[in-house]
């Protein structure tokens, strides 16, 4: 009981601090300086069309290596608690694994292919459109998902999954260091010609660091995934 | 009780288990030759006239001794006083029978008086056995295992009995006749073996200094 | 510069690579990762050589772009110093780690990576959001990191840190988003700039922020989720944790300190304050070293955290910045090396397979780590601890004082009874040896050794004199294998030496006090020499101890003398520990003497020293009460007779016969500064008087009834510290001559007394008198020692003790004190007791058979002793040869009562001729003896059975040697008087403190949603007072 | 001020970010089982997520992404705000990565044999 | 001073004889007159001296030591060294004896040096007697010295000083000028402690002669118990004239001075004779208590 009326006057707490933010803010009318620094000058920084995208991967790509780091590094934690040793599972399949239903199995040789291509076109379209490397690599990771549902015995190739992960993230980094050398910083995408604005191959390397966190991000959602599913060396 | 240099031979102290020996002295009692003719009277006299007695009261006898202390009879007058440690004494008052038991610890105590020591035998048992002379573990005769300066005869003595005993040993002093210390140096080894006959748990020194 | 990208571009390449690389190879992998790590020290030491040498800050953008556009990273000082902190923390900790990462999944090396990656990027960002991805990486690589070996308690520890560590970035991200909403920038110099962020709303943003930030340094009481992963965590993770994350985040703290409201200030430093405060009182209940660590380590951070707000709340110390680095900065340097160290060293001694004690390597760095962390010079902490109470008495805050000082208190407390209980190991038990995982906190001790040295003599205390015990320590340690009477004979050089360097520069109450200090140091130095072996640790303790004596001699100002204070009051307490059953009687001597030490402190910082008249009110009273502390007055004296009694013989005697001194200089040295008065007016006098008086006969009484030889002269020694404190306390010529007198008197009588009881106890090898007896024939120069000691003390002419009493009272009816004198009287009549009872049970009765083969003192005790015996018939035949000096010192600051006339001292009510009295005590005791031998009629020597028993044999000299329980009678008519009511007061005090700690701890249930819970209510509680605030 | 006033002044995105946060708080405070809090935690960062993108909208303005319909020059008169709209998506994948590694130490936990409420893993204490 | 050392010493050792021989005449006629008390005769007045001569005649001894030796030794030096220090009457050259040593401090404290000799010798005899004696003697000590002390310090507050002679100056010209009739508080406690000081009956439990024969000198005979006897009579002497000097107006001749010491003395007899023994804690307790608060209100008193 004390518990429950300490848990209520937290939560009434938390919801006393939030209060003053949400009235003392109220509903935003116009952007501020830095949003409009930022509507104004990105397109023409960068030749983004997807001025978030041109944030993202550029004026703040190092969030956005921390954030791909962040996601490596629970990868990497998750891989090493779920392994069949530590779960305490034999080298024996667990027995009565209940079979995926035909529907699910047929759909699933219909969709993944369709899925990759999905992820594949969001990511390589981040710079135009809403969208861009970890929507790619999450659509690329489901169908994954999607083939770990239909065949429950089936193992992924954890090294492949791995040297795609390493390799990629080593080419962001690599890219990176490229925009430092190259163009004017590092992560600066400006070592590819910008381009026209809105067409495909345009604002810089934005395309091809997308890509890279692309596979990166299916590659690790795929090994969480996996790993999630408990029958990791 | 000396080698050929004249210096004492150590006791055996046979009574006593070896690790023990070392906690006493195991000096032989020696004779202590009186000072000039004219010093000693003058001692002798002292002597006489400061008699602290050691009273050894297992027997009935002591009842007797103690009415010397009240008004009545005051021996303090004559210069005789009580004195709690054989060390202090010079008189020693053996009150009545003595058994096999209390003899070591007459001789014990008597052993430890220093010199010139005197000895008053307090009733027929310590003379003779008395009453006791067919007990199986008194002692007859007082006078085997210690020297005895002063018979007092009765059974019990009255403390006039024991008064005029007080004085006769003072006479004997001041006649420097009171020598029982330098006897029983001589005669050391008689009154041990008589001792030792009686004494069957000897564990003490053969000379209690 | 370099910059940093590069490194974080070399740390996420190799992390991304790891798994690869880890193909060819673990070793070839870890060796990737250190060398990561090291690429990034060194990066940091080369910034640091730069910013240090007139370098300045520089900002890194990215993407080609600086602020507001993109993120900005900022290589500063504070930054370049984190940035090493955390790399050498890593590399510390690397040493206990890497046998562990190389049997675990590859998981294990990453998050090593990640983590030192993501903290070195909390150091060097100044953009909020991006702050936030690198609270992010590190959090979760700490999570991975947590549980990386498997251990099940980590698992679990791990999942309740997730918990919080989810909360707080919840809160850190709403807090961040409104900020950006209010002040429409992510850069903290230009949101600091604005003022958008005055508000309620940017109040109440900013307030989530720092919510956040404090919520992951682990605040009182929304810690317990950090603490159970201290606990729980492989060593080297949780020394990570305790000291690479924590100086991240406290260097994050201090980069948003700039958007900070007054009342949030005052919100961080109530915050950190209490969690210092509860962490140290929590870990004083705390008997898992690890945990108890981990309390620490809270307690620490809040301390800093609090420090650095007060900074800049109201330019605490001279002005901001500067302080707040040199402070903070300090405190925080010496938390990092220390509790990364001391965490290494624990995980890897503190091992149920391990209950020995520890190898001296081990040992030395253990108690490096343990003193630094308690703030022990020379190490940062107490530069740091020293500035920070200067400036908190100096701005008045004497509640935060009080506290700081009092929470360190605690901390010394559970600190040293983990390293005493490791100190002596459990008894059978083989040393603890930590072959390679003791590089890291060896690499720790010795960096602590060098910043706190440095910064010393570089800062603050430059005089390299001041310096010379811990040089004497150092060397005589390196020396430690060499024969043990070589080191012996190079400790009483030492003092020697340091004896003629200072002397110089000593006036002349510093030399009187020299002759008892270094002379004291030497001669039982000497004494040491009565065995052979090596004795470690033994002369490096001594030097040390008898070097800082002279240093505090030699102090000129307040802080060096504190330090030299400190010093003094660290090396005896090791010399204490030393002892065989030191640990219980060492705990108390250094949990009192830093009481003392910190009152001391306290009054000293507060200031006034430089002849201002500041001093003369509560200052001085604190020192007054510090000195009283060490001196052992009645009340607070528990620590003494345990300390006295179980340190080695010879230290002891050094401790009771010199170092006792010390505070009895240093009231002299107080009073003198205040123009010969005592702080606080004629009622300190009188109640010091009574104190003393109180002393004098506490002691007395106590040692009446002690079995244990060295436990009845620890009380003797209080109670003749109660008379010089008494004649200090009457503040007139006769006073301190008397005080003096007694002093000097006192070190000559009770030195003879110690070296004899030492030879004693090495030849019996016991303490209990009354397994003793009957020594005097196999002791002779002993006895005579004691003997002749034994009068002197007390008072007994016509050995020199007299002269004491004769002052004293002469002092006391002088100045009116009847009762006073009274009880004196009394309290010197019980001292017969005890010293007839010492030299009896000992050397007098019934010889034990046990010690029939128990011979003569070793020489290095007996030439010391007839030594002093010399001395102190020379100085009772001759008085003058001692009063002379003192009256000349004690001079004309008061009225004048006393004066000698030839032989003759007169006072203004009597008078004494010592050599007269010698000559006729002398004359009068050869006609004595003359008469007796004349009269010695045929004398035989007698054994020890020759005696009346009642016409009975004694049966064993056990039973016959009346020795036990000696003054019982004494008890059933005053024992009344010595029930232990001041340990029972200090009993009760502890318990009280541990109680509450232990109500305090029941917080941490264990159970991480109860953890949660105090997470929010932390928030909650915080947000109500700030709306109070 | 008025209760119309007040509740003008409410931004309903804000408001239900806020209602997701007091709502996933209430959940890591109030459920044991493991999962659910780790759940929770989901929520709670959903709530938040949602709060940064509410400072960011603008009410009748588009996404900021340039095409025929807007370029460059009247960008900043008809977009929203950019910046919560990057930010949010660093939040959403660290949010993930936690939920995962949360989820993963709940699985291994229970893989451990100590069940799924929270309450069975206080053996660290005082 | 002006007069020769060879002198004073001749001085001193004929100060010593009277004295001497007045102790021993004291102690006999005393134990005459508890005699008389008791309706006896008594001892002749001069038993003292046989007493003394028949130990020192004493044929042999014996000897646990060297500082059993030296207790005796020590005792006395310990009995004369006192009365050395104390001028025994006022005024007089030949009984100024050494009292430049010191004052009456040096006298208080050298009380001890014979107590703590005797104490140690009596140790080294090895007796458990003497040992329990001597403790049960230093733990009453400690008790009766606190109504003493206090009432030396009465007395030094009236005259403000601590110089024997210059307290006895001051109580010259007729009894109201003694301290006896200006401080009676003080003479009162001090007289208390004196039945403690000189171990009469009730605090005679240190030689307790049933339960440990004699208390400390259990082991001494022959020479030594000469010595220790002889003792007891300078001694006795030596704290009476200090008594005199301190409260009864100190004597100017030595009839005086008999005359005061015995009455005084007489006192203490006369209290001995007519209470039981306490107990060691009853009389420490004893001592700490009223007569501890009468030694205070003396002080008070004379401090006022």
């Amino acid at each position: 009981m004390m518990r429950r009326v300490l848990v209520f006057l937290a939560v009434a707490g938390l919801a006393a601090a939030l209060l003053p933010l949400a009235l003392g803010t109220g509903v935003p009318e116009a952007p501020g300086a830095l949003a409009t620094a930022y509507l104004e000058d990105a397109p023409g920084d960068f030749g983004a069309a997807n001025v978030v995208t041109a944030i993202v991967v550029s004026y703040r790509g190092f969030d956005t290596l921390g954030e791909v780091a962040v996601l490596f590094a629970a990868t990497a934690g998750v891989g090493a608690l779920l392994t069949r040793k530590r779960l305490g599972i034999g080298d024996a399949e667990p027995a009565d694994k209940p079979a995926a239903t035909e529907i699910l199995v047929t759909a699933t040789g219909l969709l993944t292919g369709l899925l990759v291509m999905f992820g594949v076109y969001i990511f390589l379209h981040g710079h135009l459109t809403p969208g861009g490397g970890f929507q790619g690599g999450v659509v690329i990771a489901t169908a994954l998902l999607l083939g770990l549902l239909a065949r429950p015995e089936s193992k992924l190739s954890h090294g492949i999954l791995s040297a795609v992960e390493s390799l990629s993230g080593a080419a962001y980094v690599g890219m990176g260091l490229a925009g430092a050398f190259l163009a004017w910083g590092f992560l600066d995408p400006r070592v590819l010609p910008l381009g026209r604005i809105g067409s495909l191959v345009s604002a810089g390397s934005i395309p091809v660091i997308y890509s890279l966190i692309g596979l990166k991000v299916g590659a690790e959602l795929s090994g969480i995934l996996d790993a999630l599913k408990g029958d990791r060396e | 009780m000396s080698d050929k240099k004249g210096k004492p031979v150590p006791l055996a102290n046979e009574g006593l288990p070896p690790g023990e020996r070392g906690l006493f002295c195991d000096a032989p009692p020696r004779e202590y030759a009186p000072a000039a003719k004219i010093v000693e009277d003058f001692w002798n006299w002292a002597r006489s006239q400061s008699l602290w007695i050691l009273g050894f009261g297992t027997g009935c006898g002591a009842i007797e001794l103690r009415p010397l202390m009240t008004s009545r009879y005051d021996m303090y007058r004559f210069g005789i006083q009580p004195r709690p440690t054989p060390r202090q004494s010079s008189v020693f008052v053996i009150g009545g029978y003595a058994s096999v038991k209390t003899l070591k610890r007459i001789v014990r105590s008597y052993e430890q008086m220093m010199g010139p020591k005197f000895v008053v035998a307090l009733g027929s048992c310590t003379i003779n056995g008395g009453m006791y002379w067919d007990s199986y573990n008194t002692i007859k005769r007082i006078d085997q295992y210690i020297p005895v300066d002063v018979y007092i005869a009765g059974c019990m003595p009255r403390p006039e009995a024991l008064l005029a005993g007080f004085q006769e040993l003072k006479r004997i002093i001041r006649a420097g006749k009171a020598e029982g210390q330098n006897l029983y140096a001589r005669d050391f080894e008689r009154y041990k073996a008589n001792q030792k006959r009686v004494i069957k748990d000897w564990n003490m020194p053969d000379y209690n200094w | 510069m370099v910059n940093p990208l590069w490194l974080f571009a070399l740390s996420l390449g190799a992390a991304f690579l790891l798994p690869l690389v880890d193909r060819l190879g673990r070793r070839i992998a870890l060796a990737l990762v250190h060398g990561v790590t090291a690429a990034w020290l060194a990066a940091g030491i080369f910034w640091l050589s730069i910013l240090l040498s007139g370098g300045e800050a520089m900002d890194f953008g990215t993407a080609g772009f600086m602020a507001p556009l993109a993120i900005v990273l900022r290589v500063g000082l504070a930054e370049a110093a984190g940035v090493t902190a955390v790399a050498l923390t890593g590399l510390l900790a690397a040493s206990s780690l890497t046998r562990s990462l190389r049997d675990a999944p590859l998981g294990g090396s990453m998050a090593l990576l990640m983590v030192l990656m993501g903290l070195s990027g909390i150091v060097l960002t100044r953009d909020l959001f991006n702050l936030f991805v690198f609270l992010e990486i590190s959090a979760i690589g700490t999570y991975g990191f947590l549980g990386f070996d498997d251990r099940k308690p980590a698992l679990r520890a791990a999942f309740k840190y997730m918990i919080a560590g989810g909360l707080a970035s919840s809160l850190y991200l709403i807090g961040v988003i409104y900020v950006y909403r209010l002040a429409d920038t992510l850069n903290l110099d230009i949101a600091a700039s604005g003022t958008a962020l005055s508000g309620p709303a940017g109040t109440a943003a900013v307030f989530f922020l720092l919510a956040a930030l404090l919520v992951e340094l682990k605040p009182f009481p929304a810690n317990g989720w950090a603490v159970d992963a201290y606990e729980t965590a492989h060593p080297g993770v949780s020394a990570i944790l305790s000291g690479a994350s924590a100086t991240a985040l406290l260097l994050a703290l201090w980069k948003i300190l700039p958007l900070l409201g007054p009342a949030h200030l005052s919100l961080v430093a109530a915050s950190g304050l209490a969690t210092f405060a509860a962490g140290n009182l929590v870990g004083a209940r705390q008997d898992r070293p690890l945990r108890m660590l981990g309390y620490s380590s809270v307690a620490q951070v809040g301390l800093v955290a609090a420090v650095a707000a007060l900074a800049r709340l109201s330019g605490l110390g001279d002005g901001g910045s500067d302080f707040a680095a040199m402070v903070a900065g300090g405190l925080l340097l010496n938390h990092l090396l220390a509790k990364t160290g001391l965490f290494l060293l624990a995980g890897a001694v503190e091992d149920d397979r391990a209950r020995g004690p520890l190898s001296p390597l081990a040992l030395a760095a253990a108690g490096i780590l343990s003193a630094a962390l308690v703030g022990l010079p020379p190490f940062p902490g107490f530069w740091a601890k020293w500035r920070l109470v200067r400036a908190l008495a100096d701005s008045g805050r004497w509640w935060i004082l009080a506290l700081v000082l009092g929470g360190s208190l605690l901390e010394a407390f559970y600190v040293f009874r983990w390293l005493g209980a490791r100190t002596k190991g459990e008894a059978g038990e083989a040393p603890v040896r930590l072959g390679i995982r003791g590089a890291g906190p060896v690499l720790a001790a010795l960096l602590l050794v060098a910043a706190g040295t440095l910064g010393g003599i570089r800062g603050p205390v430059p005089d390299l004199l001041l310096w010379a015990p811990w040089a004497a320590a150092a060397v005589l340690f390196l020396l430690d294998g060499i024969p043990g009477r070589l080191k012996g004979i190079l400790s009483a050089a030492a003092a020697a030496a340091f004896g003629a360097a200072v002397w110089g520069r000593l006036d002349g109450l510093g030399q009187f006090f020299a002759v008892m200090l270094l002379g004291g140091g030497a001669l039982f130095s000497i004494a040491a020499l009565r065995k052979g072996g090596a004795r470690r640790g033994l002369y490096p303790l001594l030097s040390a101890a008898t070097l800082a004596l002279g240093a505090i001699l030699a102090a000129r100002t307040p802080l060096e003398f504190f330090f030299a204070w400190e010093t003094m009051t660290a090396a005896s307490w090791l010399l204490v520990l030393r002892g065989r059953d030191g640990r219980k009687p060492a705990l108390s001597y250094i949990v009192f003497g830093l009481g003392g030490a910190f009152l001391l402190m306290a009054g000293l910082a507060a200031g006034g020293w430089d002849g201002g008249t500041a001093a003369a009110g509560w200052p001085g009273l604190l020192v007054l009460a510090g000195l009283l502390v060490k001196a052992g007055a009645l009340g607070v004296h528990v620590w003494l007779p345990g300390s006295y009694a179980e340190s080695d013989d010879e230290s002891s005697g050094f401790l009771s016969a010199a170092l006792s001194k010390a505070p009895v200089f240093a009231l002299f040295a107080l009073a003198l500064s205040l123009g010969a008065a005592l702080p606080g007016g004629p009622w300190t006098s009188r109640v010091l008087g009574w104190l003393g008086l109180a002393t004098a006969l506490g002691g007395a009484l106590y040692a009446v009834y002690q079995e244990d030889i060295k436990r009845t002269l620890a009380y003797s020694s209080l109670g003749q510290i109660g008379y010089i404190l008494l004649a200090f306390a009457a503040m007139d010529q006769a006073g301190w001559t008397t005080s003096l007198y007694l002093a000097l008197n006192h070190f000559l009588y009770k030195s003879m007394l110690f070296l004899a009881v030492a030879g004693v106890i090495q030849r019996t090898g016991t303490r209990n008198m009354y397994e003793m007896g009957g020594l005097i024939k196999k002791m002779p120069v002993s006895f005579l020692s004691v003997l002749m000691a034994i009068i002197a003390l007390s008072g007994v002419p016509p050995l020199s003790g007299f002269g004491g009493k004769w002052l004293l009272y002469s002092t006391l009816i002088g100045k009116g004190w009847y009762l006073e004198a009274a009880v004196a009287f009394f309290a010197s009549g019980v001292a017969f007791l005890y010293l007839y009872r010492l030299i009896h049970s000992i050397f007098l009765g019934q010889p034990k058979p046990s010690q029939s083969e128990v011979r003569e003192a070793p020489a290095a005790l007996v030439l010391p002793q007839l030594l002093l015996m010399a001395v102190l018939m020379a100085v009772s035949v001759f008085p003058r040869l001692m009063l002379d000096p003192i009256l000349a010192l004690v001079g004309d600051r008061f009225p004048t009562t006393l004066a000698f006339e030839g032989s003759r001292l007169r006072s203004a009510l009597g008078y004494w001729d010592g050599t007269l009295t010698m000559v006729v005590t002398g004359g009068v005791f050869a006609l004595c003896l003359a008469w007796m031998l004349a009269n010695l009629h045929n004398p035989q020597s007698v054994r020890q059975f020759n005696i009346v028993f009642a016409a009975e044999r004694p049966l064993r000299p056990e039973t016959t040697h009346y020795a036990w329980r000696f003054f019982e009678p004494y008890r059933k008519a005053l024992g009344f008087l010595t029930r232990e009511r001041a340990e029972r007061f200090w009993d009760a005090f502890g318990t009280g403190a541990a109680s509450v700690g232990g109500a305090l701890r029941r917080l941490y249930t264990g159970n991480g949603q109860t953890y949660a819970l105090h997470v929010v209510l932390y928030v909650a509680v915080l947000y109500l007072l700030l709306g109070v605030l | 001020m008025s209760i119309l006033e007040f509740v003008s002044r409410i931004n309903p995105v804000a408001a239900s970010g806020a209602v997701l946060v007091l709502v996933g708080v209430w959940g890591v405070l109030a459920r044991p089982n493991l999962f659910k809090i780790a759940i929770a935690t989901s929520v709670l960062e959903t709530g938040v997520n949602l709060v940064i993108l509410s400072t960011g909208y603008i009410r009748g303005r588009t996404a900021p992404i340039l095409d025929s319909a807007a370029d460059a020059s009247t960008a900043a008169a008809r977009m929203t705000d950019p910046v919560p709209q990057a930010l949010v998506l660093t939040a959403i994948v660290i949010g993930l990565a936690v939920t995962a590694l949360q989820l993963s130490y709940a699985v291994r936990l229970r893989a451990a044999g100590g069940g799924s409420s929270i309450e069975s893993y206080g053996d660290e204490k005082w | 001073m002006e007069t020769g050392i060879l002198v004073r010493v001749g001085y001193a050792l004929v100060s010593l004889f009277v004295i001497t021989n007045y102790g021993l005449l004291l102690i006999g006629s005393m134990a005459r007159i508890s005699a008389k008390v008791q309706g006896r005769v008594g001892q002749p007045v001069w038993q003292p001296y046989i007493d003394i001569v028949k130990s020192t005649a004493k044929r042999n001894s014996i000897g646990h030591g060297v500082m059993f030796y030296l207790g005796p030794v020590f005792r006395l030096a310990g009995g004369v060294g006192t009365y050395m220090f104390i001028p025994a009457v006022y005024g007089s050259v030949l009984f100024r004896n050494f009292s430049d040593s010191g004052d009456l401090l040096l006298v208080m404290y050298f009380i001890f040096f014979g107590q703590l000799g005797m104490a140690l010798g009596a140790s080294e005899g090895g007796h458990p007697y003497s040992a329990i004696g001597v403790s049960r003697g230093l733990a009453q000590m400690t008790a009766f010295e606190v109504p003493f002390a206090l009432s030396v310090i009465a007395v030094a507050i009236q005259y403000r000083t601590l110089d024997i002679t210059a307290i006895v100056a001051a109580q010259q010209g007729g009894f109201w000028n003694w301290t006896v009739a200006t401080n009676p508080l003080a003479v009162a406690a001090a007289l208390i402690a004196f039945l403690g000081m000189s171990m009469h009956n009730p605090f005679s439990i240190v030689i307790a002669p049933q339960e440990i024969p004699i208390g400390p000198p259990t082991e001494y005979q022959s020479n030594l118990l000469g010595m220790l006897q002889t003792n007891r009579a300078i001694f006795n002497g030596a704290k009476l004239v200090l008594y005199m000097n301190l409260y009864f107006g100190g004597a100017t001749d030595v009839v005086t001075m008999v005359v005061k010491t015995f009455l005084i003395y007489f006192i203490n007899v006369f209290v001995g004779q007519a209470f039981p023994r306490f107990r060691v804690d009853q009389s420490i307790r004893f001592f700490l208590g009223v007569p501890t608060l009468i030694g205070i209100a003396s002080v008070i008193i004379a401090a006022i």
